[in-house]
């Protein structure tokens, strides 16, 4: 049985479909990453399995029951909002516990003035203020539990929203880039924290992020949607290096894979030294693409089979550089990631030799699937790239 | 070419007789030419805006005030003193101006005004519930014991009726036509000691109880009082002869409308206050004081009266204008419904007017002290006697 | 300050400037509506201050300085502590039933998605209506006899009251009044209040577990219009206390003083009896009473309503 | 959708308590309308019945429009209302921006100010406004409407409100966007105020269109007369009104505000959805 | 002459020091990345610098006219804000051409109705809108020129509040997080697009940022600051490979350098099987730390000279994969970030030798100071790590 099972969700605003048939099973304690270009959908989704929007169409199943029926406040769902939406009159310690304030009192202790009063008010407020205490701490924001959402900035906003959630014990998590406004450090923390969370409770979760560490660091799976599709869905691993779609090939990868033209001759696809077997029969044309990840292109020396680039900029990222290089023979850009000490004594503007791993290039048919192919070891002749 | 700027009150009542009449008179006086200022709903904004205008050169040259207001214009020293114009006039008798009417404008012997529209308190009533609660509409009651059987027989048909209405609210105007009635004054004749808690006052103010207690008389506002007579939900109501007009049209079909006199609990000593208002001229300007006197005696003469009267119900302030078929004559023989407040005019007596500063107030006092005795919260003796210590101290000491 | 040391001081000075600039833009941008105020609201007042302490009379001309002696007149004068009393009852009844009404109104019609516009409509006529004209209808409603309401009263078999007539009642019957004028005028300004809640917020008690709509009342809403409600309040009440057409076209402020109110009193004293100075008087103390409040209520409520 | 349209008992019990308050709350307009049509006689019965007798609208309108010269009043409000709320808008504009934006150290002897002008009465401070504008012969004109008016402190208060809301980082925008001070006010808060602007048209334009109190202390020429004051032609006080005439140009005088306030209300709604977003 | 000079800015809100002293030049032309953790002080530096805040003491120069005397609107800064700051009533068109229209449009011309009439003003207008579409294109955001900003999604808002700026030539360019809500694949492009701008109009530009991809690799220099005091400001290169404090190497690079507790001993510091000698004298006492990046840890034969550790997790991050030991001898948790490949077969759970680069490491003295110190190499004595 799956903890959360979507099946055939649609929505549309207006005559702009939004949503497009997106089904999706859980299984209890997985951790599911939607990862999507901005404005595909990601957060419509989320409102809808939270019971906070409709879907035209499509079933919901939480726990086994049907969902059509039950209200947001009734699916026992946390869910962190992308803004959000700390209530702005409580201080952040008071935010974090309105949501066990809300289960744990009964509805006449939760009145104003007259609440304090009931019989066991105080116990329970005891407990509420323990846990608070406790997700904080986790989260690093002990310190500010008295300032309201206003006192605060961005980042320490975000953890407020966070741990508001985490508090809970609710059947089903949902959190809506969390961590974006966080600096590198906290997010890793944070990362750290929301991992340890799920190992412990094994509560189902839906993360949304368009940070791709996150998405392939944390998840047990990640979602691909882009144009209100769900293009694959798929363990962090085969998704990097197993994308079935060019789209995901192309959104998941930091920096960007390349993405080169090539034709298909005689069932076989060459590009550079590269030389590919197409597995798959006919795709619909001969005009493919190529994909590469930049961590595959290396410098090699000007043997004749490698091709010829020219150094167009250098990007310094720390552990990394990136090489932006223009291929001389068809003019496209070609990112590569080296270390530093191989890219020590480049320079914008020298020609280098570019090569390729053919055993990790993927070939993509023209309308975006992948196509199987498998390297053609060097004893085929060799040839230039055509261009 | 002389230009009169002419302030009323009350259009509702007097727009069509301001109209006809000033067209009567600039046909009459090419040289002079009328414009109206914008009038005043009722007579307390329209001396409040006399008072304000005072000095200023939006004054108008002429105004109507209420005739109980003229004191104070007095002593404000804001209008022209027309006694001199008066008397060199000379023949004011035949114009219609008798004694009489000329002293319901006067002030302490001083012509402030000349009476415009005048009225006095009349009975109207219902004669289908006369009859229903076994009465003769055709001899209605004519002292106050028999009203209030009556009204008492009336208020017992049930049905949500009540027996009668007297116009207590507002001012003292009606209290006054009770004490009056009964022969009483409300003050000394030097004005230095209250006398309406004498035993004329006590009579009357006894009355307002039994008119309570025994005629059935609910707690009116003065237009509920009105509106429920209209929809013929009272026997009698006791009220100002100028409401008659409106009466009428309020009534229309739905029930049988008479008017009777009010009845006097001394039928010889008695006497009735006189409502309305008198025309005053404010001018300073010569040449203006003389179109406005000119004015003043258009407005209060016979042809004036002839359309006053119609139109509101007022009693006509001109003898001419009553006796002469020219005018009138005529009318109130095809009109009987008008003809109780014609005949109440030889028992009509200026409405008294307090003095000094407080006159006003006075009024209100009056007034305040009588709803205690209509909601039942104070016996009628009591409450005139609280009246009565109120007042003395608001008259002025000198 | 140019004796300090340059060095020391340019950098202070430069920010000095700055504000001082900032304070100049400001001054420019208030001085028409300063003047005005001036104009029109603080030298009046001065003028009604002065007048308190005279024994001007309408229509009069001369007058002389009395000193305290109005002032010393209003406290043995039963009609002012009357009215004074009065007033306190209808701001008492007016001000929050017509604050809860309106915020009830609001918010029945921004949950309800069918005839917004109807709704809001009515519920904002009367504060369309004229009262002069209106006054004559609610004679009518409230009529002892022949008006719809006792008639509906007697239908339901309950006692049927002299609404306006009597002096149990008047001042109640003119807070009715008083309600059914302000509630629209409140639920437009808790509308506008209403609308800028981010929807979001509701969504965070949604999930939360706000489960009935009053948990999300008292955790979203009400907080939310904490700075629409301190408005709503303050103009509620200063209406409410400034009350005066209904009075003078209904009652008169009777019977017996029972539904006078200050504003009245003061109308009544000045412009009917001409006593401008008392009634000066008068309305400098009614003016102290209400900036007191003012002050305290603010002192009060401010800070606790604005979050940012 | 789906489950919005549903009628649920929740929704049902709301809806019933919307129509049983607008039915209260229009009672006294279904009253004025129904005696509108009525002929004097038939208004004050014992029975009650909304419908007329016999239909009296025709008399009755034309009574009022004959007895007053009703465009003369309409022009005249719709003139005053203008004047005041274009002056009213653009003094307490500026004033409310300096006080919620910059900083200077009189905005609070301003606040003080305001709320004073809040408390005050124009009953109280008629009589030297009217002293005032004697002595200056501006009686009977637009500019005796008009003047005291121009100031509102109402609206001070309730743009301070709503500007305090305005993110500080847009006017930083427009400063470096080039803008002057008063750029940035005609520029970037007036059209984001919009729902507090139409707000306050509702309400000034309402209050100064029933008005009856100044215009009747400062007008005694008829040409000036605003509605309320030309309606008085209907009251006689000593002896009862001709109600069906009066409710008649009762109506007359109060479509225009309802009309504007249908319009009025469309984009207030709008002005606010629009810019309900927090940067 | 330098195009911006700050001197000594300090600023408090009440008791609380925001900024601390900054000093900061900026020669023509050169781009400037300012980090820091969350709530640092880097938007109120931006502020004082635009005038829109006045610094308690301290003095700005820009172009050699000190500013104090010059209003925000006449200082000629163009500005992206954190909180996008766009006119909610304009679109997105308009919203570009504000700027350009209030300078080029004279006062008259800006008039409305009046305006429009005015000689040159139709001109002036198609000039503008063609620079607005220009800038537009240039961040893909030419089909949504006719939007309001309500209705765009968070990514859209920012780029033209980005275009909004860019779209002038002012004399100083300042930018705070303009791409935070962008993808990663629009990140990187609008990166691309501000580096061209800036080589093209050689703006000085401070770009405030929390990505530091963006801030190594855009920026001639970075300036870290950390509460309220400016730690390092040098080339991307120096900053990460040479940090000046414990601060500074703590929060550039990613995933975060290792920071581990070491003794100096006769003037040596020693751990694992690294062993470094101090240039300097005499720290303020024997207890260091040693900072190593994740990417100098690697996996050894465990021959007693390396560390032994326990793999904790393991985090996918599709080029890469960073790998969490915690060091059996200390109990301290060391990064390790290794290729897909060399990752291959490892699990959690699984025990490996750590070994450290004793040339790539750095040690710290115990107030934060980095102290020199060279590599000693294997010919010295080997020991096991203390503690
Ligand atoms: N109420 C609405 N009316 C019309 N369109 C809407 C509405 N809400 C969302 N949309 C559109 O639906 C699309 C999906 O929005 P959604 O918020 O789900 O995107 P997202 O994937 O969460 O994007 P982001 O990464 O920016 O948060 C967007 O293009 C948005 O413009
Ligand atoms: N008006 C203010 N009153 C009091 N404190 C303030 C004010 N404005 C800013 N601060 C404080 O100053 C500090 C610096 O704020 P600033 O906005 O400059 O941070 P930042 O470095 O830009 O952070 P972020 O990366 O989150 O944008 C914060 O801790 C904030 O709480
Ligand atoms: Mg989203
Ligand atoms: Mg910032």
């Amino acid at each position: 049985m799956s903890a959360l099972s979507l099946s055939s969700i649609s929505k549309s605003y207006g005559d702009i479909a939004i949503l497009k048939n997106i089904s999706l099973d859980v299984p209890p304690g997985e951790f599911i990453a939607l990862v999507g270009p901005s404005g595909c959908g990601k957060s419509t989704l989320l409102r809808i399995l939270a019971g906070l929007d409709h879907a035209d169409s499509g079933e919901i199943v939480i726990g086994g029951r049907e969902m059509s029926d039950v209200a947001a406040a009734g699916r026992n769902i946390a869910m962190v909002f992308q803004s959000y939406a700390l209530y702005p009159h409580l201080t952040a310690g008071q935010n974090i516990a309105v949501p066990l304030a809300m289960r744990r009192l009964s509805s006449l202790q939760r009145l104003p003035f007259l609440g304090p009063v009931m019989p066991g008010y105080r116990a329970i407020r005891t407990g509420i203020s323990r846990d608070v205490q406790e997700t904080a701490k986790a989260l690093k924001i002990d310190h500010l539990l008295e300032r309201k959402p206003g006192q605060m900035s961005g980042g320490q906003r975000q953890r407020v929203a966070l741990a508001r959630a985490m508090v809970r014990h609710p059947s089903v998590f949902l959190m809506d880039e969390p961590l974006s406004n966080l600096d590198a450090n906290l997010r890793v923390h944070a990362r750290g924290e929301i991992v340890e969370l799920h190992r412990r409770a094994g509560v189902p979760t839906v993360y949304v992020t368009h940070d791709q560490a996150e998405a392939l660091s944390m998840a047990d799976r990640v979602a691909v949607m882009i144009g209100g599709q769900m293009l694959q869905l798929a363990p962090p691993q085969v998704i990097y290096d197993d994308p079935a779609h060019i789209e995901v090939a192309r959104f998941v990868g930091q920096p960007r894979i390349n993405l080169l033209p090539a034709r298909v001759e005689y069932g076989t696809v060459a590009f550079g030294d590269m030389r590919m077997a197409l597995e798959e029969a006919d795709p619909a044309g001969p005009d493919v693409t190529i994909g590469i990840r930049p961590e595959f292109v290396r410098l090699a020396a000007d043997d004749g089979s490698s091709l010829p680039a020219c150094i167009e900029r250098m990007e310094f990222l720390g552990s990394e550089v990136i090489l932006f290089c223009r291929l001389n023979a068809i003019g496209e850009i070609v990112l590569a990631k080296l270390a530093p000490a191989e890219a020590a004594g480049l320079a914008a503007g020298m020609t280098v030799a570019l090569s390729f791993a053919p055993d990790k290039a993927m070939v993509f048919a023209p309308d975006g699937r992948r196509l199987r192919a498998s390297a053609v070891l060097a004893d085929a002749g060799r040839e230039k790239a055509h261009g | 070419e002389t230009t009169l700027t002419i302030h009323y009150p009350m259009p509702g009542f007097f727009k069509d007789v301001m109209d006809t009449i000033s067209k009567k008179f600039m046909e009459e006086n090419p040289d002079i030419k009328i414009q109206f200022a914008a009038p005043s709903a009722t007579y307390e904004d329209g001396i409040q805006l006399i008072l304000r205008q005072a000095g200023t050169s939006e004054m108008p040259d002429v105004t109507f005030i209420g005739l109980n207001r003229l004191r104070m214009l007095n002593e404000r020293n804001v209008a022209v003193d027309m006694t001199p114009l008066v008397q060199k006039e000379g023949n004011m008798a035949e114009q219609g101006f008798s004694d009489t009417i000329l002293k319901l404008a006067q002030v302490k012997g001083k012509q402030v005004g000349l009476a415009f529209a005048t009225s006095n308190p009349i009975m109207y009533y219902n004669a289908d519930l006369v009859k229903a609660a076994g009465g003769n509409p055709d001899t209605p009651p004519k002292t106050w014991d028999e009203v209030i059987a009556l009204a008492g027989k009336i208020k017992a048909l049930g049905n949500g009726v009540d027996g009668m209405d007297f116009r207590w609210q507002g001012d003292d105007w009606m209290f006054s036509a009770l004490l009056f009635g009964a022969g009483g004054k409300m003050l000394s004749d030097d004005e230095q000691k209250v006398t309406f808690n004498g035993p004329e006052g006590q009579k009357a103010v006894e009355l307002i109880s039994r008119f309570v207690k025994e005629g059935g008389m609910p707690v009116f506002t003065k237009a509920a009082g009105e509106q429920a007579f209209a929809a013929g939900k009272v026997g009698f109501e006791f009220q100002t002869t100028g409401a008659l007009v409106n009466t009428i049209r309020n009534v229309g079909a739905k029930f049988d409308l008479r008017t009777a006199q009010i009845p006097l609990i001394d039928p010889d000593k008695g006497h009735l206050p006189t409502g309305g208002n008198a025309v005053v001229i404010l001018a300073k300007d010569p040449a203006k004081q003389d179109a406005a006197w000119k004015f003043a005696k258009f407005a209060a003469g016979p042809y004036s009266a002839s359309v006053v009267v119609p139109g509101t119900g007022y009693v006509p302030n001109n003898e001419l204008a009553a006796k002469s078929a020219e005018y009138l004559g005529d009318f109130y023989k095809k009109n009987p419904l008008f003809q109780a407040g014609l005949s109440q005019m030889p028992r009509m007596i200026p409405w008294y007017a307090f003095p000094g500063t407080n006159g006003v107030k006075v009024t209100q006092t009056i007034v305040d002290n009588l709803s205690r005795i209509v909601d039942g919260s104070a016996e009628p003796k009591e409450a005139l006697d609280d009246a009565a210590a109120d007042v003395e101290g608001m008259l002025p000491r000198s | 300050m140019a004796s300090i040391a340059a060095g020391e001081i340019r950098p202070v000075a430069s920010s000095v400037r700055h504000e001082r600039r900032e304070a100049r833009t400001a001054w420019l941008l208030a001085l028409p509506a300063i003047i005005l105020m001036l104009l029109f609201v603080l030298l009046p007042i001065v003028a009604v201050i002065f007048l308190g302490f005279t024994d001007f009379e309408l229509g009069v001309g001369k007058f002389r300085f009395v000193g305290f002696e109005n002032y010393a007149e209003l406290f043995t004068d039963r009609t002012f502590r009357k009215s004074l009393w009065n007033t306190t009852v209808y701001t008492a009844i007016v001000a929050p039933v017509s604050i809860l009404l309106g915020l009830g109104v609001a918010m029945l019609i921004e949950g309800e998605g069918w005839g917004k516009s109807f709704f809001r409509t009515a519920y904002f006529l009367p504060v369309v209506s004229l009262i002069v004209a209106m006054a004559t209808v609610w004679q009518y409603l409230f009529h002892p006899t022949i008006g719809p309401l006792n008639a509906l009263l007697g239908l339901a078999g309950l006692p049927k009251p002299n609404w306006l007539g009597a002096s149990s009642t008047a001042l109640y019957s003119l807070s009715i009044i008083g309600v059914w004028q302000t509630v629209g005028f409140n639920m437009v300004l808790f509308l506008a209040g209403l609308t800028a809640i981010p929807r979001e917020l509701y969504a965070a008690a949604e999930i939360d577990g706000a489960k009935s709509s009053l948990d999300r009342f008292f955790l979203v809403t009400w907080p939310m219009l904490g700075p629409t409600a301190l408005f709503v309040t303050t103009i509620s009440v200063i209406n409410a206390v400034k009350t005066f057409e209904t009075v003078k076209t209904l009652t008169d402020g009777g019977p017996n003083h029972a539904s006078e109110v200050l504003l009245f009193t003061i109308y009544q004293e000045g412009f009917v009896y001409m006593k401008v100075g008392y009634a000066s008087a008068m309305t400098v103390v009614f003016l102290a009473i209400l900036v007191v409040m003012m002050f305290l209520q603010y002192r009060f409520l401010d800070r606790r309503v604005h979050y940012s | 959708m789906k489950t919005r349209s549903r009628f649920t008992l929740g929704r049902l019990i709301r809806l019933a308590l919307l129509i049983i308050g607008a039915v209260i709350f229009l009672a006294p307009y279904i009253f004025m309308i129904s005696a509108a049509g009525k002929s004097q006689d038939d208004i004050f019965t014992a029975a009650l019945s909304l419908i007329p007798t016999h239909f009296y609208y025709m008399q009755n309108f034309a009574k009022a429009l004959e007895k007053v010269a009703m465009g003369t009043l309409l022009w005249n409000g719709v003139v005053v209302c203008a004047l005041i709320f274009v002056f009213q808008v653009l003094v307490a504009i500026p004033c409310a921006y300096a006080m919620a934006k910059l900083k200077f150290r009189a905005a609070r002897m301003m606040m003080v100010l305001v709320l004073l002008g809040l408390l005050v009465p124009i009953h109280a401070t008629a009589l030297p406004l009217y002293v005032a504008f004697d002595s200056l012969s501006l009686l009977n004109g637009y500019t005796a409407l008009v003047a005291p008016f121009t100031i509102s402190v109402f609206a001070i208060f309730l743009f301070l409100q709503f500007f305090r809301a305005m993110p500080d980082d847009l006017i930083h925008a427009a400063r470096l966007d080039g803008m002057s001070e008063l750029g940035i006010v005609s520029r970037v808060i007036v059209p984001n105020a919009w729902p507090a602007v139409t707000a306050f048209a509702i309400f000034s334009v309402v209050a100064h269109w029933n008005d009856l109190y100044w215009p009747l202390i400062v007008i005694s020429k008829p040409g000036y007369a605003t509605p309320p004051l030309g309606l008085m032609n209907f009251r006689a006080a000593e002896a009862g009104d001709d109600y069906g005439a009066l409710m008649a140009a009762t109506i007359i005088i109060t479509i225009p505000l309802v009309a504007a306030f249908l319009l009025a209300q469309k984009r207030f709604v709008e002005g606010i959805t629009m810019t309900g977003l927090k940067g």
